[in-house]
């Protein structure tokens, strides 16, 4: 069955770029109860800022680094001037705030690079990898690995780290934390650092594949929601799990139904599990207090 | 109180719009393009080109002494939008003649407008359903995309490909390019074995593309499609070994596409372009010598950007117009517009113009050349 | 007798349509102004489904999309008169809202969000992908219902852009007359309590989950028809109408306004409507300036344009 | 007969059993008290009896009906009415919005007749605000009925869930605290409103912290600790229960506590 493992491999592939958004989402949400939808600009940002760091003659690593940085002070600067300020916001209201952001990362890309499409060679090569039949490209392993790196450290930092489990804590209860003396302000600087900093590295990763250009942001937003949300928001492995099941659905549907309803058999899956688990596969349950 | 308002908002309304317009124009031409949204990649070429054309041309004095005044709008790729700028160029604006309609979404948006205006109106898409039937006062610059297929179709079967799959991009362009293809393909014996699709965004194509590579008897496959899709199909096209020639469209010509592609994948893909992509190559004995390389080389100072295709589109749309406007000797539009219909042997950048009264766009097959991509370069194979 | 604020509010809405034409410079605000009373129509439903019951949609221009092919279709494929077919798009939404809503709407939030979104997602995509019936992504085109002419040939000869202004004009008033009566009724009071506290509105008797179902029916229906109006005056049609960003555009307008009352809500419309048509002034600052707006809104003015004001300036007569 | 019965009702929170096992019953007119330490489940009984929360085990008996399973917004149709221990008012409303609300199932009409504002749907909306004008009236609220009720004091707010309770003419009402946070004029009014009730044949469930009322109004008292119930029977009994003071005096300091602070 190559054909079989050629759809795995591509669904693989989507899927881990889907969870790298998607942990992203995780982060912000966990520490402040945002969904954040300019969490694609970052994404757009590590790309663009690389693409353009490296064709001004930098290595690439060290592009790749100021892409990375560059974006985390960008997040940061949007939870001080917009995120901070609209603090208890209904939902909705923070889904046109952030969406707003990110309509604004975009014109502003648009004016400070272009509107090309663009793209920087792969980190190893180009050499297609042979794989029972099927085959991937050095990249994406490069992509699956940095997203199963990130949840790794995730998971670590909010289980085994003194700040991860004040992260937890801000997000259960903002008013208990600082009593504690938890430094909420400090752990929604840093989320935002830490979030816009995964989305540069998920931009950096997948651009040799995906290439990028100023508007990509939007729809990886919004396929890094729907993973996170089938998930389950807020756990770094329904981040992870919904990304990559995602992916796979998308490739499978392609590859043996029809690729022009590939992504709406994604959000058919979508509606289904959350009809039958309204938390998504990982979500905590919520109940009234009366 | 509500009402002082909202006549306060008119009044601010009035006036921004008021000082959008430098008063004592001499001739105004209208367009709106796409220079955002998921058009961009092409309409952001058009309008810095209408730009940059504008002003030579009012440097150089004008047409017949008078200047241009131009108004750009950027309808981001939505009909709704375009509609509405459409109608601001003809109502508020009061322009002589509109470029425009990246897509033909747009176009088919903006169409009733300056034909209920009866302003002449020169689209810058695809479509053959644009001036198929002719309408009085719309024009269009590109090739239909039923003649990119005509030719990718007489290059297929020269080399005696009659089984092919298709892989297209799910876009306006794509989608379109795809249906036109589906008609006439009949007409060269050739089938299709495998018609599959992706989406605009998508990032890997390699299920679609294996389900073609499984197909038996498939010989060639083809790919209707902009933007970055082609670029990844070409790639992961590379990296599934398929072997098999592969076209593009007339969608990806430009340069950028080799450098996207990467030049080891790209080896061998072949497309119908236009003569603006292989300026380099052309013979000085080319009748389009002189124009492609006057359009590459001043875009290319003004943008530091590769020249596209598509850029080509908006002046050649330029140069019609202007040429109509000498020729009519005045800015009545229906005067403009007898004048267009009646273009003829005008060098572009696509090929040489000769509109009639059944014929609004003027192009033969001939305009296209059928390239290939070796070494990281264009060849033309003819 | 004294006039309640909802007649007051109609009146003024009226007078303020039948009066602004006398300030356009020309004929091109009429679209200007029948494009933010079509806005205005799909917001005035969304008030009732976000302002009074609390609920969020990310969804709704597909409905705003099926109201648009049915105009477009159902003339070609079946005959039908485009103005009934826009019927029929509405009957169509309402009953497509009633089933996909009852599953959705037991999700809260950020799940409600997605799960509204994927809908829309999906009405898109079939739109875009079955290009036989539809046209695919390239759209098709719309038959004229001929409503002009038949004013015409009573002795009223509106020209296109007049025509569709005072008709979507009148169709908007009359949707906020609806929308207001609702909010003072059993129904609205019912909505507006469940938006309150859901468990309290269940301990009075509130059917919640049926009443949540209403009020996104409603509102689908008014997006519904909102998206016919914008066909028959455009006369051409693509999936846009019903894409994920349209549906960003309904709420953002609602919100930007004040979710709460009709008039905010039409007032966000009328903004993000003109908006655009100024900012082309800033040509490639477009959209930077559109997304600061959007948020400095949203910051500094959270239950939007209309309340904001109305309150600061109550408390300024103080 | 009585008119709502429990019988053996249990919940079980993540393995830890917060109710276990609880039946009484309650007569027409008659004010019966749940009451324990803090912790006792008294809330949860009162969320499981009134459908908020599905009870794991156990009935629950509306007039020889069983209505264990049935969502609230059923049991109030069936005459149970409820207030809420953390307040659950409908903030962005009047107060007399949300005496109105209360009369939501005497409202007839529907939803198109709602749209039009048909006669007789402006006839129902004009009826229900009488009577939730008399209703305000009777808590001492008449004069905020235009205010908007977030603005309200937490005793006000307290009295506008009671009279809301009672716009649904309840046959059982179930008040969750009501005099917590009153000064004693409130509580000796709300004691008064509650007798007032009982007399017009409504049973009452009541959890109330405020001992001297608790002895004062019921006619039957129902002790919870650690989610069980250890005693049942009439006031003075209960004061004289070992148990029930071994239960109280084992969590007096803490309770006293919350009670002045």
């Amino acid at each position: 069955m190559p054909e079989l493992m050629q759809f795995f491999l591509s669904g693989i592939t989507v899927g881990a770029v889907y969870a790298l958004v998607a942990l992203g989402f995780t982060i912000i949400y966990n520490a402040s109860d945002v969904v954040n939808f300019a969490q694609g600009e970052f994404v757009m940002l590590g790309g663009m800022i690389t693409v353009f760091a490296f064709e001004a003659g930098l290595p690439l690593p060290l592009a790749a680094l100021i892409a990375i940085l560059g974006t985390a002070v960008i997040g940061v600067a949007l939870n001080r001037l917009a995120i901070e300020p609209a603090r208890g916001a209904p939902v909705v209201s923070l889904i046109i705030i952030t969406i707003g952001a990110s309509i604004f990362i975009r014109g502003v890309t648009q004016i400070v690079f272009d509107k090309q499409i663009h793209r920087f060679p792969a980190f190893s090569g180009d050499a297609p990898i042979a794989v029972g039949g099927a085959t991937i490209l050095p990249q994406s392993l490069w992509v699956i690995a940095g997203a199963l790196a990130v949840f790794i450290g995730l998971w670590l930092f909010f289980t085994r780290t003194l700040v991860g489990r004040a992260v937890l804590a801000t997000a259960n209860n903002r008013i208990a934390a600082q009593l504690v003396g938890i430094n909420t302000k400090f752990i929604m600087t840093l989320s935002f650092a830490m979030s816009a900093a995964i989305g540069a590295l998920a931009g950096v990763l997948v651009t040799p594949i995906t290439l990028t250009s100023y508007d990509i942001g939007i729809s990886l937003a919004l396929k890094g929601f729907a993973a996170a949300m089938l998930g389950g928001m807020g756990n770094p492995k329904g981040a992870l799990v919904g990304g990559l099941l995602l992916g796979i659905l998308e490739a499978m549907t392609a590859g043996y139904i029809s690729s022009q309803y590939k992504d709406a058999a994604a959000f058919v899956v979508i509606l289904a599990v959350l009809f039958a688990m309204p938390q998504g596969l990982f979500g905590r349950k919520q109940t009234d207090r009366v | 109180m509500k009402l002082s308002m909202t006549t306060a908002l008119a009044g601010t309304l009035a006036l921004v719009l008021g000082f959008a317009a430098p008063a004592f124009a001499d001739i105004k031409i209208g367009a709106t393009v796409s220079e955002t949204g998921p058009a961009s990649f092409l309409g952001d070429p058009e309008a810095k080109t209408l730009k940059m054309l504008v002003d030579a041309l009012n440097a150089a004095g004008g047409i017949n002494g008078e200047k241009i005044e131009f108004v750009i709008y950027d309808d981001g790729g939505d009909p709704n939008k375009a509609r509405t700028f459409a109608t601001r160029l003809v109502e508020d604006d009061e322009v002589v003649a509109i470029i425009g309609g990246t897509t033909t979404g747009t176009t088919m948006a903006i169409m009733p407008v300056a034909e209920d205006a009866e302003i002449p109106f020169i689209s810058l898409a695809g479509a053959i359903e644009i001036i198929d039937p002719v309408r009085p006062y719309t024009f269009k610059t590109p090739h239909t995309d039923r003649m990119a297929c005509a030719k990718i179709f007489e290059d297929m079967k020269k080399r005696g490909f009659t089984k092919i799959g298709m892989i297209s991009g799910s876009d306006g362009f794509g989608a379109s390019m795809r249906k036109q293809c589906l008609a006439i393909i009949g007409d060269y014996g050739i089938e299709v074995l495998a018609d599959e699709t992706y989406g605009p965004t998508d990032a890997d194509m390699t299920p679609q593309l294996t389900n073609i590579k499984g197909k038996d008897g498939v010989q060639a496959v083809l790919n209707p499609g902009f933007g970055q899709g082609p670029a990844i199909v070409t790639r992961n096209y590379a990296q599934l070994a398929i072997g098999l020639p592969l076209y593009q469209s007339h969608g990806v010509a430009s340069d950028s596409f080799i450098e996207l592609a990467g030049a080891q994948a790209a080896e061998g893909v072949r497309l119908p372009g236009t003569a603006l992509l292989v300026a380099g190559l052309l013979p000085e004995s080319d009748p389009q010598y002189a124009v492609v390389k006057a359009y590459k080389e001043a875009y290319e100072k003004a943008t530091g950007k590769p020249v596209s295709t598509f850029g080509g589109y908006a002046h050649d749309a330029f140069a019609i117009l202007v040429d109509a406007i000498k020729r009519s000797g005045g800015s009545e539009s229906s005067a403009i517009r007898d004048a267009i219909e009646a273009t003829s042997g005008l060098v572009g950048t696509t090929g040489t113009v000769t509109m009639s009264a059944t014929d609004h766009l003027g192009l033969d097959l001939s305009a296209f050349r059928m390239l290939e991509i070796q070494k990281g370069g264009w060849k033309i194979v003819e | 007798m004294r006039l309640s604020s909802k007649t007051i509010t109609l009146l003024g809405l009226a007078v303020v349509i039948a009066i602004a034409p006398v300030f356009f410079p020309s004929s091109f605000y009429y679209r200007v102004g029948s494009l933010i009373f079509v806005n205005g129509l799909a917001v005035t439903g969304l008030v009732i489904l976000i302002g009074y019951a609390g609920q969020i949609s990310l969804g709704h221009a597909g409905f705003a999309g099926i109201g648009a092919y049915a105009c477009a279709l159902a003339p070609v494929h079946f005959g039908l008169h485009p103005a009934l077919a826009a019927v029929l798009g509405a009957v169509l939404s309402g009953i497509i809202a009633w089933l996909v809503g009852r599953p959705i709407l037991r999700l809260k939030g950020y799940y409600l969000a997605v799960a509204s979104l994927g809908f829309g997602v999906l009405v898109s995509m079939v739109l875009a992908n079955e290009a036989a019936i539809t046209g695919g992504p390239d759209g098709m085109a719309v038959e004229d219902p001929g409503l002009r002419g038949a004013l015409k040939a009573i002795g009223i000869d509106l020209s296109n852009t007049e025509f569709w202004y005072a008709f979507s004009g009148l169709i908007l008033v009359i949707g906020a007359w609806l929308a207001l009566n609702l909010y003072h009724s059993p129904t609205g009071r019912a909505l507006r309590a469940l938006h309150g506290s859901e468990v309290a509105a269940r301990a009075v008797g509130i059917d919640v989950a049926g009443y949540k179902l209403k009020a996104f029916v409603i509102s689908a229906v008014y997006a519904s028809v909102s998206g016919s109006l914008l066909a028959l005056q455009n006369k051409f049609i693509t999936p846009d109408v019903a894409g994920f960003m349209h549906s960003i555009e309904m709420v953002t307008m609602t919100v930007l306004g004040g979710a709460g009352s009709v008039i905010g809500a039409i007032l966000g419309a009328a903004i993000l409507t003109i908006l655009p048509q100024i900012l082309t002034v800033f040509q490639e600052y477009e959209q930077l300036l559109l997304g600061l707006v959007m948020m400095l809104v949203m910051i500094f003015m959270r239950d939007g344009l209309l309340p904001s004001i109305a309150r600061r300036l109550r408390r300024g007569g103080e | 007969m009585s008119l709502l019965q429990i019988e053996g009702l249990g919940i079980d929170f993540g393995g830890l059993r917060a109710v276990n096992d609880v039946s009484f019953s309650l007569k027409a007119g008659e004010i019966v008290s749940v009451i324990g330490p803090n912790g006792a489940g008294k809330t949860t009984l009162f969320n499981m009896i009134s459908g908020v929360y599905l009870p794991g085990r156990g009935k629950v008996m509306l007039d020889g009906e069983d209505v264990t399973r049935l969502s609230p917004h059923l049991l109030a149709r069936r005459g149970l009415s409820r207030t809420f221990q953390n307040l659950q008012i409908f903030h962005a409303m009047t107060v007399l919005e949300n005496a109105v609300v209360g009369h939501h199932l005497h409202e007839r009409g529907n939803i198109l007749a709602d749209l039009l504002s048909l006669p007789a749907s402006r006839r129902s909306s004009r009826e229900s605000e009488e009577s939730a004008r008399r209703l305000l009236d009777r808590v001492g609220l008449g004069r905020a009925a235009e205010q908007e009720a977030g603005s309200l004091s937490y005793g006000a707010l307290k009295r506008l869930e009671i009279a809301r309770a009672l716009a649904l003419k309840p046959r059982v009402l179930l008040l969750d605290e009501p005099a917590a946070g009153c000064n004693a004029v409130e509580t000796e009014e709300i004691d008064h409103l509650i007798a007032q009730m009982a007399a017009e044949g409504i049973s009452i469930l009541l959890v109330e912290h405020d001992m001297k009322m608790v002895m004062r109004i019921s006619n039957h008292i129902v002790v919870l600790d650690h989610g069980e119930k250890i005693a049942e029977g009439e006031p003075a009994a209960i004061a004289r229960n070992p148990r029930v003071i071994e239960a109280y005096l084992g969590a007096q300091a803490t309770e006293a506590n919350h009670a002045d602070g």
